[in-house]
């Protein structure tokens, strides 16, 4: 019953699209749309909420008169579709939020509000949909409509190519999930998928699938090698599009592959985790590279969803190995890390997103070579921000480090696997994420510090004005959401247990009962943590130590310039850049990931030119995947665009070759 | 009553680690001093300078913001919960399980994220030189710790340091290649965390070679004694690791009367001292590095981490 | 007499023809096209009330209802669309007043010509029926008179007459093996004979029969490598007839084909014909599709798209199988709407903008918001994206054909993306970026145009029963 | 009678194809034309043939449309177009004459092949004629992608009709084969007047491409 509720919802997101085209360029437009939008996302995130704690009877399915004629358009929702659905309308809530302030200042408002609202229904039915057809229908929707928004700012050349690479790659995504639903269908087409699950695709056929299923749901989750359109698309749209797009949209590109792997496509192999390790891993590390050498804020972001994308993968990569060499409860600590970190990944991605749309409003400038000192200036914004930047880093006692922990933790029962391949792999895949988590660190001290932190590089930044209340409100609620999530994990674990159970068959030990509000995977002689006690700790020691020295030391402060070795007033321009606080980093990993060069161009003495110095980076994917592709095609058109100019004669000889090949071809016929 | 007793207990560690700490430094400078010949400052020397900071007003830069007034609070509050949590004489505090191993790792990561902050706020190039390079370090530190502890765990089968401290004690353990593998690679950690000779010197203030005191240049009065005091319990904290984990003796169990407790007490100053002669030794007898030596230098430490968990995955006897 | 429809759909045409020959103004003579071309339509659609007993001529069953409906239908959308469209070439002074009467007459002609070749019952009567329709397509092609006009018909007339002769060859061949088991006499050309005796034709005869009526209705529907007039026909012509050009003599030529197909299925002895036409199909969808990128003409592009979608339907055709068939049939209908929709949006369009080329024309979003997204929504059917029908169709083809052969459904899907990237590349410079060229708002009748959106948007979600049902047994039909 | 007929219409057919390859090998206009007329007037005797022995009449009003039309109407005609567009010269061929006369006994051994696969039970006068029809087809469309010239090639398409209406006359009982010769006919009326009206000298095988460059806005 309630899926008919939650269709209900969509149907009404859906009839604001042809409202918002009406409205127009309407002033109230904006407001009506996103406050209706917020409204109703609330409303499909407690009906999913209810149905993830089995408040609803569990299971409902509906099935409607549309799509497929003989099929039917299915639509369910089980614990899996009702947790991403929580995840999905959270994020949409938080955005339409979020957009009641921001959106007052878009200038093309009526290329926005027809298709954001449709843009979140696509997302809802994603997740519901139950049969092949209506999932790809609302999985190419959910693409059209992003690219829709992507271009929303079209005067720019770079959105349009961005939303270019975008639809291409979304296609391409969507066309390998279209060759695996045929292989999974077969060919009298069962597309209802609990046809699907009925029949077990056999090892080679499954193998192929499983391929497909990676590079196609993979493709929209901006997965190494396939995230090339990520950071072009993601900063290219409204920063709270971007925040869906980075923060939600990908986590349902993950729905899609927990959904055919872990529910349709029936027991795995124990490779197919090696596949998946190999590929989380690599995407965490690079994606945390490519965002230590970007110095476009908006950009950062999106390559630090790639990073994140990453470690869920890691995630379910040890999913699959435990559950295919049978080891239930360790799969479902593994799932449940990789399930925490989309939830918590959600939350956190779209508050950064948010902050740096709120810095974009306020000075107009992405780049942060040009901002500076904001947080004199949008003190608030800084904050949250800082917590967002907190939690992404995995730094306790916030929510991104609960699920980087239970990865750890998922890692450390890894050595009972017996296959030998992963007893080489996981610590390797262990050491990159590690390594992930270290680097992102270092990357969002660069990315609050050189934004908020310092001096105003421009006046853009030094006239800067905080953001309005509504915008404010979205951030500060998604800050205390990444505060509880961290201090109170337990509860999340314990929301996530109907989930695990329903694909690997057992959930993890029940959490809340738990003394201490703490977190126990295994045992407690084993591991334990809890985010509450830590907090409480530190803000204890911390206001201690505080309330100690101003009682008892001196409590007095005065102000003075800033020490520059004896250089007076020091211009804004001499203080550390993006790249130059990523200089050393660049050094140590670049010049093998990016063949990084520095060419520093010295005047001869006494001259007045200035010296300069050039850093070059090369995107070694892109050369290698991307170019080649998009160079064949250009030679192939041009080759074949001869074609066109031929005289009829030469047409006339291409009608008589093709005659005599057919009647050669009789001839030889048997 | 038993909760009351865990309390106090619990407190008597926090307070252990907060006074003992400045002691270690002040050792190990006279150490260093003995070393070289030199009559060296007296062992309270710390104490004094953290005493006579704290009476000092703080003279703030224009440009600092409240994040730099509050930063020292919040690293030193991070790095003294991560201290306490590490049994020092006695295993099993009472909430010594609130947090293991790899969130107390994590703990001094949130530390030094506020600390390169901080050398970001004021917006002068120093700072800026000693947050990127200290983030640069942290890259290949963490994961190399975190490979560490891997190891651990993996031979404990916990990544709780209680667990770990009465596991080493037990007869089981014997003598392991990834065991050494994993100590040396602790160390050099260690050394690059706490900023030491070879990688950073405390107590040079020569701009281009200084990494730590770069970050924390702009820092004055009360809040260069936090930060001074913040870093002294960091070397606390890792040799008190290193002791806890690889010489476990002398530890007193979770309910031991007070025999074991003051046996507890003296064997981790002991182990202390050991520590700190070892540093000094360490230190004076070799030379400072450049920075863009140090990737290799904790690039080494982090394969010698993953070499010894690959052993432990390969097979769990070595 | 009772009033018999298939007679209908024959007679008003040609009588409109004749009395649109007849009388001049512009005005009038558009009203009463669009008049005749309703009453077609309607005299179709009720064939599915009534259906009247197929004769030795004339024939009427599940498959040509079909197409039958679906020409009427889209003639007389075009038919409203060219009322405008001519209206806007005569006050430019590009068309005069004679030339629009023969226009008239001529579209009524073609009409005439296709309902007969879709309808007729003797494959000799469909050959002379097709051809008729070819030669007036060349002759409205080349109305405009202007030199690459010209060229682009005598193009067409050469290769359509080489064409014609093939599939006259090929009928020819039919005959002969059907007439030892028939007998001498017309009996051995009607088509409800053939198909109940032809397992008991000569196969080697019907198999070089089908080579020839492969290329010769195949030069129609614009197979690679056959295609070479219908880019330049499409471009020059005036755009009304690229819509029904592409809408649907290509089908009424492909209709042509199935016919044969079927035939050739019936006899086990004779080669399959499928494999000849999935070969020409993938052929055709991935030359068409890399043919796309250099397109400077919109209208050009846009033929080639259509040489795309075809070869996705012959393969559809050509791989069989209930779904298949089902997916070539809806796909087939829906390109028909759409790809008839983007030339109402184009014809416009190049009005407005008083130019065909490409690099002309931009930010029609802005300055032209209405042609602008509907040609937008066009492309986005075209190109297949949801939740408008070609998805649908395009979905039942790949996931349907996938598990039977892997490759050549990777090769059709290549083809798919490679041709989504042409469009789309092109689609930005016109509806997107800053505005270029004259930003006149356009006097345009957009009704047909979004007439034919909304049916195919609407096909894309939901499909009435009854058309299902319809489908499917043509489908079954199809074998 | 019967072997005699089969003899007769044989002969004949393959005469016809023997002059389409006289026709390939010509390579000036003039005479190309009369070898043209004889081609006509060789399947106006063969329809004719083919009227007696099935005694079918209306193919003889076939017959005398190949004869007067095809025969004598449409070579003057373009022997006068010739004159006008003054291109009574040599015919530029684009493979030699040698390359397309193998060219063409492989085309001939080709629908040899094809249709001798078709069982006997077709009777053999049919079989016989098909497989001329098809050689004489395939020679005029070889003729018509060889040669440059627009008349030559307009020669090699009436040629190819010629071979249809063979083929349509072999076919015992066909009808509308009268109606069809007559279309055939107001079509190649059609191309004649085309070439004549549009000065088509060498149009079938020229695309000018300022035309291509100015009008259609594509680009090489």
């Amino acid at each position: 019953m309630m899926v008919v509720y939650a269709l209900y919802g969509v149907a009404a997101l859906l009839a604001l699209a042809p409202i918002a085209i009406a409205l127009g360029r309407s002033p109230r437009g904006s407001g009506v749309i996103y406050g209706a939008s917020l409204i109703v996302t609330l409303t499909l995130g407690m009906i999913a909420l209810l149905n993830l704690f089995e408040y609803s009877g569990g299971v409902s399915v509906v099935s409607l008169p549309l799509g497929l004629p003989w099929l039917g358009a299915h639509f369910r929702i089980d614990a899996l579709a009702a947790f991403f659905l929580v995840v999905v309308n959270l994020g949409g809530a938080a955005a339409s939020l979020f957009a009641l302030g921001y959106g007052q200042h878009e200038d093309s408002p009526q290329r926005v509000l027809p298709f954001y609202p449709a843009y979140l229904a696509a997302m809802n039915l994603v997740v519901m949909a139950d049969d092949a057809f209506s999932f790809l229908v609302s999985w190419e929707f959910m693409s059209l409509t992003s690219w829709a928004l992507v271009i929303a700012h079209h005067q720019l050349r770079e959105n349009l190519r961005a939303g270019y690479v975008y639809l291409l790659m979304a296609s391409f995504g969507t066309l390998a999930l279209l060759l695996a639903f045929g292989l999974l269908a077969g060919s009298d087409g069962n597309y209802a998928f609990d046809a699907i699950r009925a029949t077990h695709a056999s090892g080679g056929l499954a193998a192929l699938v499983l391929i497909l299923v990676l590079v196609g749901a993979g493709s929209k989750a901006g997965v190494v090698p396939l995230h090339a359109w990520l950071p072009l698309a993601h900063p290219a749209a409204p920063s709270h599009v971007s925040a869906l797009m980075s923060g939600v949209m990908t986590k349902v590109a993950v729905y899609g592959f927990v959904r055919i792997v872990f529910d349709l496509l029936g027991p795995p192999d124990w490779w197919w985790s090696m596949v998946v390790l190999g590929v989380g891993g690599i995407t965490a590390v690079m994606g945390v590279l490519y965002a230590l050498m970007q110095h476009d804020l908006k950009r950062l972001l999106a390559y630090h969803t790639v990073e994140n994308i990453g470690i869920i993968y890691i995630g379910l990569g040890l999913a699959l190995a435990f559950k295919a060499h049978d080891m239930p409860l360790a799969a479902a600590l593994a799932l449940t890390a990789g399930l925490l970190h989309v939830f918590n990944h959600s939350i956190f991605k779209s508050l950064l997103f948010f902050g740096a749309g709120a810095v974009l409003n306020a000075t107009g400038e992405r780049d942060m070579e040009h901002l500076g000192g904001l947080i004199h200036r949008m003190p608030q914004t800084a904050f949250v921000f800082l917590v967002g930047c907190v939690a992404i880093s995995a730094l306790p006692p916030l929510n991104g480090f609960v699920s980087e922990w239970l990865t750890f933790q998922a890692i450390l029962l890894s050595p009972q696997l017996p296959s030998w391949g992963l007893k080489f792999l996981v610590p390797a895949v262990g050491a990159l994420l590690a390594l992930s988590a270290a680097l992102a660190a270092a990357c969002f001290v660069k990315a609050f510090g050189v934004t908020f932190l310092g001096r105003a590089r421009t006046p853009a930044a030094a006239g800067a004005r905080e953001t309005d209340t509504n915008s404010l409100a979205a951030m500060f609620f998604l800050a205390a959401l990444c505060l509880v999530a961290g201090i109170l994990p337990g509860f999340f674990i314990d929301a996530l247990a109907p989930v695990t159970k329903s694909l690997v068959g057992i959930s993890m030990p029940h959490q809340a009962g738990v003394e201490w509000l703490s977190i126990v995977p295994i045992a407690e002689s084993r591991s334990s943590y809890n985010g509450l006690l830590v907090f409480i700790f530190i803000v204890f020691s911390g206001t201690f130590a505080a309330f100690a020295i101003h009682r008892l030391a001196s409590d007095k402060l005065r102000r003075g310039p800033a020490w520059d070795c004896g250089y007076p007033d020091p211009n804004p321009a001499t203080q550390y850049t993006a790249s130059s606080f990523a200089q050393p980093i660049r050094r140590v990993y670049g010049t093998s990931v990016f063949l990084a060069r520095e060419i520093g161009e010295m005047p001869a003495p006494g001259s007045t030119l200035p010296a300069r110095l050039t850093v070059e980076l090369r995107d070694l994917i892109w050369d290698a995947a991307y170019a080649p592709v998009a160079a064949g095609v250009g030679y192939a058109t041009e080759k074949l665009n001869s074609l066109q100019f031929l005289t009829i004669r030469q047409y006339l000889s291409l009608v008589f070759a093709a005659l005599v090949l057919l009647l050669l071809v009789l001839a030889i016929w048997p | 009553m038993a909760v009351i007793r865990e309390f106090v207990f619990q407190g008597a560690e926090m307070l252990l680690v907060l006074l003992l700490s400045p002691l270690l430094t002040g050792f190990v400078r006279r150490m260093k001093a003995r070393l070289l010949q030199r009559q060296g400052p007296p062992l309270l020397q710390p104490y004094r300078d953290l005493i006579r900071l704290m009476r000092k007003d703080v003279v703030l830069a224009d440009g600092a913001s409240w994040l730099f007034r509050i930063n020292p609070y919040i690293i030193f509050a991070g790095t003294w919960v991560a201290a306490s949590l590490v049994p020092t004489f006695r295993s099993g505090l009472l909430f010594s399980w609130s947090a293991d191993l790899i969130a107390i790792i994590a703990l001094l990561g949130s530390a030094r994220f506020f600390l390169a902050l901080a050398g970001l706020d004021v917006g002068t190039s120093f700072g800026g030189i000693g947050s990127s390079r200290e983030v640069m370090i942290a890259s290949l530190a963490e994961p190399a710790m975190l490979m560490i502890v891997f190891t651990l765990a993996l031979i404990a089968g916990s990544t709780q340091l209680s667990t770990m401290a009465a596991f080493m004690l037990s007869s089981e353990v014997g003598l392991r290649v990834s065991l050494g593998l994993a100590l040396l690679a602790l160390i050099m950690v260690a050394i690059a965390e706490n900023a030491r000779i070879p990688i950073d010197n405390p107590a040079t203030h020569l701009e281009l070679t200084m990494v730590h005191e770069a970050m924390v240049l702009e820092y004055s009065g009360r809040h260069l004694a936090l930060i001074d005091l913040t870093s002294e319990l960091k070397l606390l904290l890792y040799v008190s690791v290193i002791g806890c984990v690889f010489t476990p003796w002398g530890i007193a169990g979770p309910d031991s009367g007070p025999l074991a407790l003051a046996v507890g007490v003296v064997s981790y100053v002991g182990k202390l001292a050991v520590g700190g002669v070892l540093l000094a030794l360490f230190e004076t007898a070799i030379a400072k590095m450049r920075v863009f030596r140090v990737p290799a230098f904790l690039g080494a430490a982090l394969m010698l981490g993953l070499l010894a968990t690959l052993l432990l995955f390969v097979s769990r006897s070595l | 007499m009772t009033f018999d429809a298939l007679a209908g759909v024959l007679l008003i045409p040609a009588l409109a023809a004749c009395l649109l020959a007849a009388l001049p103004g512009y005005r009038l003579t558009s009203r009463l096209n669009v008049l005749a071309t309703f009453l077609t339509c309607a005299t179709a659609v009720s064939l599915f009330v009534v259906e009247p007993r197929s004769g030795p001529y004339l024939l009427v069953d599940d498959l040509n209802k079909v197409f039958i409906v679906l020409t009427t239908f889209v003639s007389f959308t075009t038919s409203v669309f060219s009322a405008s469209y001519i209206g806007h070439e005569i006050k430019i002074g590009r068309l005069k007043p004679t030339y629009v009467r023969f226009y008239h007459a001529m579209y009524q002609v073609l009409m005439f010509a296709m309902n007969l070749a879709l309808v007729a019952n003797n494959i000799g009567l469909m050959w002379v029926a097709i051809e008729m329709a070819t030669l007036t397509t060349v002759l409205m092609v080349g109305i405009y008179r202007t030199h690459e006009a010209l060229e682009a018909a005598w193009k067409y007339f050469i290769l359509g007459s080489v064409g014609i002769a093939l599939a006259l060859f090929g009928t020819i061949l039919v005959y002969m093996a059907a007439r030892p088991v028939i007998g001498e006499g017309p009996e051995a050309m009607v088509w409800t004979t053939l198909v109940t005796r032809a397992a008991t034709f000569d196969p080697a005869l019907l198999n070089v029969a089908f080579v020839f009526l492969l290329l010769g209705y195949g030069t129609k529907v614009g197979l690679a490598p056959l295609h070479a007039w219908l880019p330049d026909a499409h471009a020059e012509g005036p755009t009304p007839i690229s819509a029904v050009l592409s809408g649907l003599l290509l089908n009424v030529a492909l209709y042509a084909l199935l016919r044969f197909k079927m035939l050739l299925a019936l006899n086990p002895a004779a080669i399959a014909p499928g494999p000849l036409m999935v070969t020409m199909g993938l052929i055709s969808c991935v030359f068409a599709a890399f043919m796309l990128y250099r397109r400077r003409d919109i209208k050009r592009m846009f033929a080639y798209s259509s040489i795309e979608h075809m070869g996705i339907i012959v393969f559809a055709f050509g791989m069989g199988g209930p779904l298949a068939n089902f997916a070539g049939l809806l796909h087939m209908t829906m390109h028909s709407l759409t790809k008839s929709a983007i030339f109402f949006a184009v014809g416009h369009i190049a009005q407005v903008k008083g130019t065909q080329k490409i690099a002309d024309m931009g930010g029609l979003t802005v300055t032209n918001p209405v042609l602008g997204w509907g040609l937008v929504l066009g492309v986005v059917a075209i190109a297949g994206l949801p939740p408008l029908g070609i998805f649908m169709s395009e979905f039942l083809v790949v996931s349907s054909t996938f598990a039977r052969s892997p490759w050549l459904t990777i090769i059709l899907v290549f083809g798919i993306l490679v041709a989504l990237g042409g469009l789309f590349l092109r689609l930005n410079t016109i509806a997107f970026g800053e505005p270029r060229g004259p930003t006149a708002p356009a006097d345009a009748s957009y009704v047909p145009m979004f007439a034919h959106l909304a049916i195919v948007f609407m096909a894309g979600i939901y499909m009435p029963p009854a058309l299902v049902t319809g489908f499917q047994n043509v489908a079954r039909l199809l074998g | 009678m019967r072997g005699l007929s089969f003899d007769i219409a044989h002969m004949l057919a393959g005469s016809l194809v023997l002059v389409s390859f006289m026709q390939l090998y010509q390579d000036r206009l003039y005479a190309l034309l009369n070898i043209y007329a004889l081609h006509a007037l060789i399947l106006a005797m063969s329809v004719a043939w083919q009227a007696f022995v099935q005694d079918a009449p209306h193919l003889y009003l076939t017959a005398v449309i190949a004869l007067v039309f095809k025969a004598i109407v449409i070579p003057t005609a373009l022997h006068k177009i010739i004159v006008k567009l003054g291109i009574h010269r040599e015919i530029e061929t684009v493979v030699g004459v040698g390359p397309a006369m193998l060219l063409g006994m492989g085309l001939v051994a080709l629908s040899m092949v094809v249709m001798l696969r078709v069982t006997a039970k077709a009777d053999p006068l049919a079989r016989e004629d098909l497989a001329f029809a098809l050689s004489v087809v395939l020679l005029g469309l070889l003729m018509m992608v060889t040669r440059r010239n627009a008349v030559s090639q307009v020669i090699g398409f009436m040629s190819l009709e010629n071979g249809l209406v063979l083929a349509a006359t072999g076919a015992k009982g066909m009808p509308l084969v009268v109606e069809i010769s007559v279309a055939f006919s107001v079509l190649i009326a059609f191309i004649v007047i085309g070439i004549f009206l549009f000065r088509i000298r060498e149009r079938f095988d020229t695309v000018d491409v300022q035309a291509l460059d100015r009008f259609r806005g594509e680009r090489r």
